[in-house]
């Protein structure tokens, strides 16, 4: 049993965190959540010459080995620093799934500029009546001749304004877990609307809708119709990693609320020496710790014993949600009026927290699952 | 014991409920209903709605055009204007400094703003709390010299709610000196917004609203006149009135339209095979949060029921607060679950009456989020739930 | 609306108050629960002089007006002193379900003699298996000539060990709601084996099982088959008693609790002027106001609108359930060492509240019942 | 990082295992899953037993007749015997005394006493607390008076666990006078139970049992060869061997155990028309705290790996302590749910081995009431959860 990272870890981790000091302020990250463009794309280049775009991947697929705890790694650092450059959406989920169900060809053609930084991606699966159930998917595709011809609407899909391929959820037949298919779709293809916005924790998002939408047979993911295990794999992992982003944001949060009681002075003395506000710290502490050790396990358990994944990352989820919950509102709480406001990194922290508690499925959703897995 | 209301307040609720049926235009309930945020026009519009009816100032007394309405018949006013998707008063003007002006003010001033107050024609703003001060007023910076007949006026006020709506602002400013205690040091002035020397510096809420502002005072010339009362009293003039006339601190009647709503939505809302509010789950967390509120409900009608035999509310108004907010918050929550990941673009604009683009989501979702965030004010703002405790702890346990 | 009492129910309140004040005292409350007495006759004898005993019924029963609101005034103070008479279970139980459905004669031979203090009277109707389901009943009367032949098991039957005659539930036919009647049995019949002890918060009760006891049909109290409404009925009404036995109860480990921090010394300061200490019994206090607030509503509901009272009834049980937990739990927790011992009478109270959450259905279950009602 | 045991650590798991499946007894394993009170006489036997496989001292160092296992043998030992339904060590001689006379006393000492405490053959008890000292130990009023070769010890000492069965205490006294600080004034002396002078009053706990006890000393003569290390140096001792050596704190496997045992009963238990495990609320109560425990556990596991890697513990004990009394309390308030009403005849006698009169209730439901009762001593006992949360403000985040 061992809980270090290894030294090649805590290099990566290192390398994450002077990048966000140093180049990831929280204003300048302001700027890009509220320019035009859909994030910074300087930093996605570093992002790639600093080798973190290899990070989820397998080292036949051109990575560095793609292990649960790597991953959790880099996406701690991204927590505490809000970026909002689409790791997670391009390159771990959309990414992700093409490292799991491609051929060889499809690799080359979409993983390769992806790792090297030239290609941007989105998952688009959730559609307006699905909300957590992976297998409610009402897109179709139907054979015609050599392609299919894509119909339908997907909902918040996170980098959806920057990719510039889909990997789109389809029904090629079937009901329920049955009968559901990944194919890459051109973003720009006829037939593809799109409609941008900023979330509200400042990532990329489209609605996107498909109409008659023509994509080669050739762009199919994996075997037709087979799809629904192969996502779930794949959201195991997005999940695994927005726990550990919720675990550096959670800290992040902790840490400014504490440095905020110390030097703010009310009647005449620090906030810190309030007995009732320092448990409610100590508190916060707590949840801290227990969703660090909850989001340990759950990586060790992806890395060690994939049967037993969904059960550990929702085990995980669960947890964190409750503790991403209490520590946001409590960081904001205790700050009192400058933590509702817009200009305090406090608030922003807060929000993304709010995201993850319901992305890849609720804090109650997974508590479900977890009982039924 | 009873829980009845008399023949004449059933009366009362029943024409109250009539005319807001009758009389309140569409967009401004659709606004309310999904939580959204005001603009002055439509707030001045509905305002003005209920002047015409001679209900615009239920807090005021009936020689100033007030309703002259017991605590009971405020209670049903703000009930079923709540249930029905009514706005609330805007506050300032109406509840806050208009009762500074009629108690404290003199005649002229009492002609010169009452009437246009009562009609909605201006917009206040108020000038209290200042930077770096938190729920500590007692360190007011902000100072006013005399200087002839008016005083010189410098110093920086914040958290200054939809101050760009403002026509004029009511102020404690410092007329004693710095060491001076405000007992005797503060006084109360009403600044026209428009005098040179005012700026503001907008501040947004999480949700990215501008809902307050930073008011910069420099060298701004304030006529004499516009002070009410003697100086150095302000600070007991406003302290007499914070604590006085707080209605609807519980929001019972807002929070029960806002849990049917989340009923009503949830019952529509897919998740998994079945319905949201067929989740056992959800369905226990919403029925808690109902049963919460009946509670509260009840622990405001004790309280109006103390005010009416004389008692007086005192520190109880804390428990109102607190579990008042607790629940409107808890019921954010629950739309903000509804919505789930619906909830995350942020596309405000799609909300407004004028939006002709292509939605991305519903209204009620796009909102909820937003409403989730910008409430978690509620509990901070007006005395912090913890001020509020602290009340209970010295007030009420003897701690 | 007014929410004051009325005259006669300030008299009756201050009349309870007075005697748990004088003759209530919690150490001579302990040689009673502690003894070989099921409970101290002597106070019951008391209760009928005052008239207490006549508060829960109907004047055409005999009675004082039997409105909820008298039952709350009554219930509140014996929650004070943790009174350990069975008022609950002799009279409000299976008084109320004598005078609910019995007809005159019955009334004339239970009623009568109940209300002078000399006959005690307890309820048996939960079994092994039912839980909070009132219409599990698995007891069987068959018939046999004129009378019935009862067969089954109750269990912690309150009062049962002192009851002389016990209203029984029983299954004379059908299914689940339907078939399930009443019986006036003698306690001491033939057939009629009880086993007893005290609760662990003092009262007296006993396991009775029924082993072919004749039961004469006149002892059938209202109509044969139907009893199911009736108890509900009853059992709504000893529910909102219990309630307002909780608030009581809640009050005085209160008042007990800041008491105790107001003297006791730590670290050279009271206990008192700990803040997070003092946040809590802020929070105690909330609960015990919202408390007292749903109570109100649950009695003006029952005497003002007969049909809201499941539902009236089952929101107060269920928030009422919730305050108990937590006053009880944290009034110990407050009190440290001394809280976890018998001696102190906050133990006791915490105990009580305990019992009064699963009384008549646990907390969730009343939820789930608000739900449905 | 990586969560697998080495595979000497796997088989020292199966040794473990299997030889407690062989040799606990049954009535002993009966008692410890239902969560009774154990007597002197099954705390021995199961000690006893211990100690002939060379398990009895797992905390001592193998010079003394210790184990010498490594923090994380500790663990395994500890959690295969919690969930095998073995009982812990009565840590009052094995890991109270023991480590403080083998640390600091001497030869002769250590010869007189250690190979008792190893073989169970004395039962020790601990004389620390004082009336009115609650968590604030510096106010120790007992006095030892020298008198040539003995002391004369007076005062009281309370919340003495299990006091009417042991044959020694060891206190701390002041030897010093009552302004001297507790550092020079307080020494730690031995003492045989037999020694005239000495007087019990019981304390019973809330569920009725005599848990603890006040013991009086009433001009009681000590021989001075009992006191440990130097007069005056007892507050050290004590203090050093406080913080340390505090294993399972986090009673994690025996929250496993029994949060197994709650799902097992939910399921056999009827709730309307179905069992209780299928309501679906109190399936989603379960899983939370399942998923507690997850995350305690591991708490736990980085907690000794960091011993492992030479890092001291330190104050995340607190945690555990902190996480490991909710979770096992909440545990206990599920068994109090499960057996509702069923638990709440006073019926303890019914669950010895030698009762022979028909039973009220199951064993589980009559016990669970019992425990949740009792178990509230858990937050407020070895330094309540308010002291711990206080240390983690002052020690880890700087408060």
């Amino acid at each position: 049993m061992d809980f270090s990272y290894s030294e090649e870890q805590q290099l990566l981790r290192d390398s994450v965190a002077r990048f966000i000091r140093q180049d990831y302020a929280f204003e300048s990250r302001q700027q890009t959540v509220t320019g035009s463009q859909p994030f910074n794309r300087k930093h996605w280049q570093q992002f790639a010459e600093l080798g973190w775009l290899l990070v989820p991947f397998r080292e036949e697929d051109g990575g560095l080995g793609g292990s649960a705890v790597d991953l959790i790694v880099v996406m701690e650092e991204f927590g505490k620093g809000m970026v909002v450059e689409p790791l997670l959406a391009s390159v771990i989920l959309a990414g992700g799934l093409i490292a799991e169900a491609g051929n060889e060809s499809q690799k080359s053609d979409w993983l390769t500029p992806l790792i090297e930084g030239s290609l941007q991606l989105a998952f688009a699966y959730t559609e307006p009546q699905s909300r957590f159930d992976l297998s409610s998917v009402t897109t179709t595709a139907s054979e015609d001749g050599d392609a299919f011809l894509v119909d339908g609407h997907k909902t918040v899909v996170i980098n959806g304004a920057a990719a510039d391929t889909l990997v789109v959820s389809v029904r090629t037949g079937g009901q329920g877990q049955e009968g559901i298919s990944l194919l890459l779709v051109d973003a720009n293809a006829e037939g593809v609307t799109r409609t941008h916005y900023k979330t509200v924790d400042g990532h990329n998002a489209a609605e996107i809708k498909f109409n008659r939408v023509r994509v080669p047979r050739a762009n199919l993911l994996g075997t037709e119709g087979d799809a629904l295990a192969t996502i779930e794999k794949v959201i195991d992992r997005a999940t695994l990693a927005v726990c550990a982003e919720a675990v550096g944001a959670m800290e992040s949060a902790l840490e400014k609320t504490l440095e905020y009681t110390r030097t703010r002075k009310q009647f005449g003395v620090s906030l810190s020496s309030f007995q009732a506000l320092q448990h409610r710290m100590a508190d916060m502490f707590i949840e801290c710790q227990q969703a660090r050790s909850i989001l340990m396990m759950a990586a060790m358990q992806l890395d060690e014993n994939e049967g037993c994944a969904p059960r550990a990352v929702s085990a995980a989820k669960s947890r964190i949600g409750k503790a991403a919950r209490k520590v946001g509102q409590e960081a904001v709480q205790i700050h009192g009026g400058i933590g509702v406001t817009d200009e305090l990194d406090v608030a922003h922290l807060f929000k993304r927290l709010t995201s993850i508690q319901y992305l890849f499925g609720s804090t109650d959703y997974h508590t479900q699952r977890f009982i039924r897995a | 014991m009873n829980s009845a209301y008399t023949p004449e307040e059933q009366a009362f609720r029943s024409r109250v409920r009539e005319f807001i049926q009758q009389n309140l235009p569409d967009d401004i309930r659709r606004k309310t209903l999904l939580g959204m945020h005001l603009n002055r026009e439509d707030s001045v519009r509905w305002q003005k709605i209920l002047h015409k009816q001679g209900w615009a100032a239920a807090n005021w007394p009936v020689e100033h055009g007030g309703t002259g309405w017991s605590a009971t018949e405020k209670n049903i006013f703000d009930t079923e204007c709540a249930l029905a998707g009514a706005p609330e008063v805007v506050p300032f003007g109406m509840k806050m400094v208009a009762p500074v002006i009629f108690t404290y003010g003199n005649e002229e001033q009492k002609q010169r703003f009452l009437p246009d107050i009562l009609a909605s024609n201006v917009w206040w703003c108020q000038g209290y709390s200042e930077p770096n001060a938190g729920s500590d007023l007692a360190s007011l910076k902000t100072t006013a010299k005399r200087d002839g007949e008016h005083y010189i006026v410098n110093g920086t006020k914040t958290w200054t709610t939809l101050a760009q709506y403002a026509d004029w602002i009511f102020c404690l400013v410092r007329t004693g000196a710095p060491e001076e205690k405000n007992q005797t040091a503060i006084s109360f002035l009403l600044i026209d917004m428009k005098t040179p020397g005012i700026t503001l510096s907008p501040i947004l809420t999480l949700d990215g609203y501008r809902e307050v502002n930073e008011v910069h005072f420099d060298n701004v010339r304030v006529p004499v006149e516009n002070r009410i009362g003697e100086e150095g009293k302000g600070w007991t003039y406003a302290k007499v009135l914070l604590t006085h006339e707080r209605t609807n601190i519980a929001r019972v009647a807002q929070s029960r339209c806002q849990l049917q709503r989340a009923r009503d939505l949830a019952a529509e809302t897919q998740d998994g095979d079945s319905t949201l509010l067929d989740n056992p789950h959800f369905a226990h967390k919403l029925a808690e949060i109902e049963i919460e509120l009946l509670a509260l409900e009840y622990t405001e009608l004790r309280t109006l029921d103390a005010i009416r035999t004389g008692q007086a509310p005192g520190p109880e108004s804390s428990i109102l607060k607190i579990k008042g907010t607790e629940v409107a918050q808890a019921i954010d929550e629950l739309h903000a679950e509804i919505a789930a990941c619906q909830g995350m673009p942020y596309v405000p604009w799609q909300l407004e009456d004028d939006f002709d683009g292509e939605k991305v989501a519903t209204d009620n979702a796009v909102n909820s989020w937003l409403r989730y965030f910008n409430n978690r004010k509620s509990s901070i703002y007006g005395g912090s739930n913890e001020i509020q405790k602290n009340i209970i702890c010295k007030a009420v346990l003897g701690l």
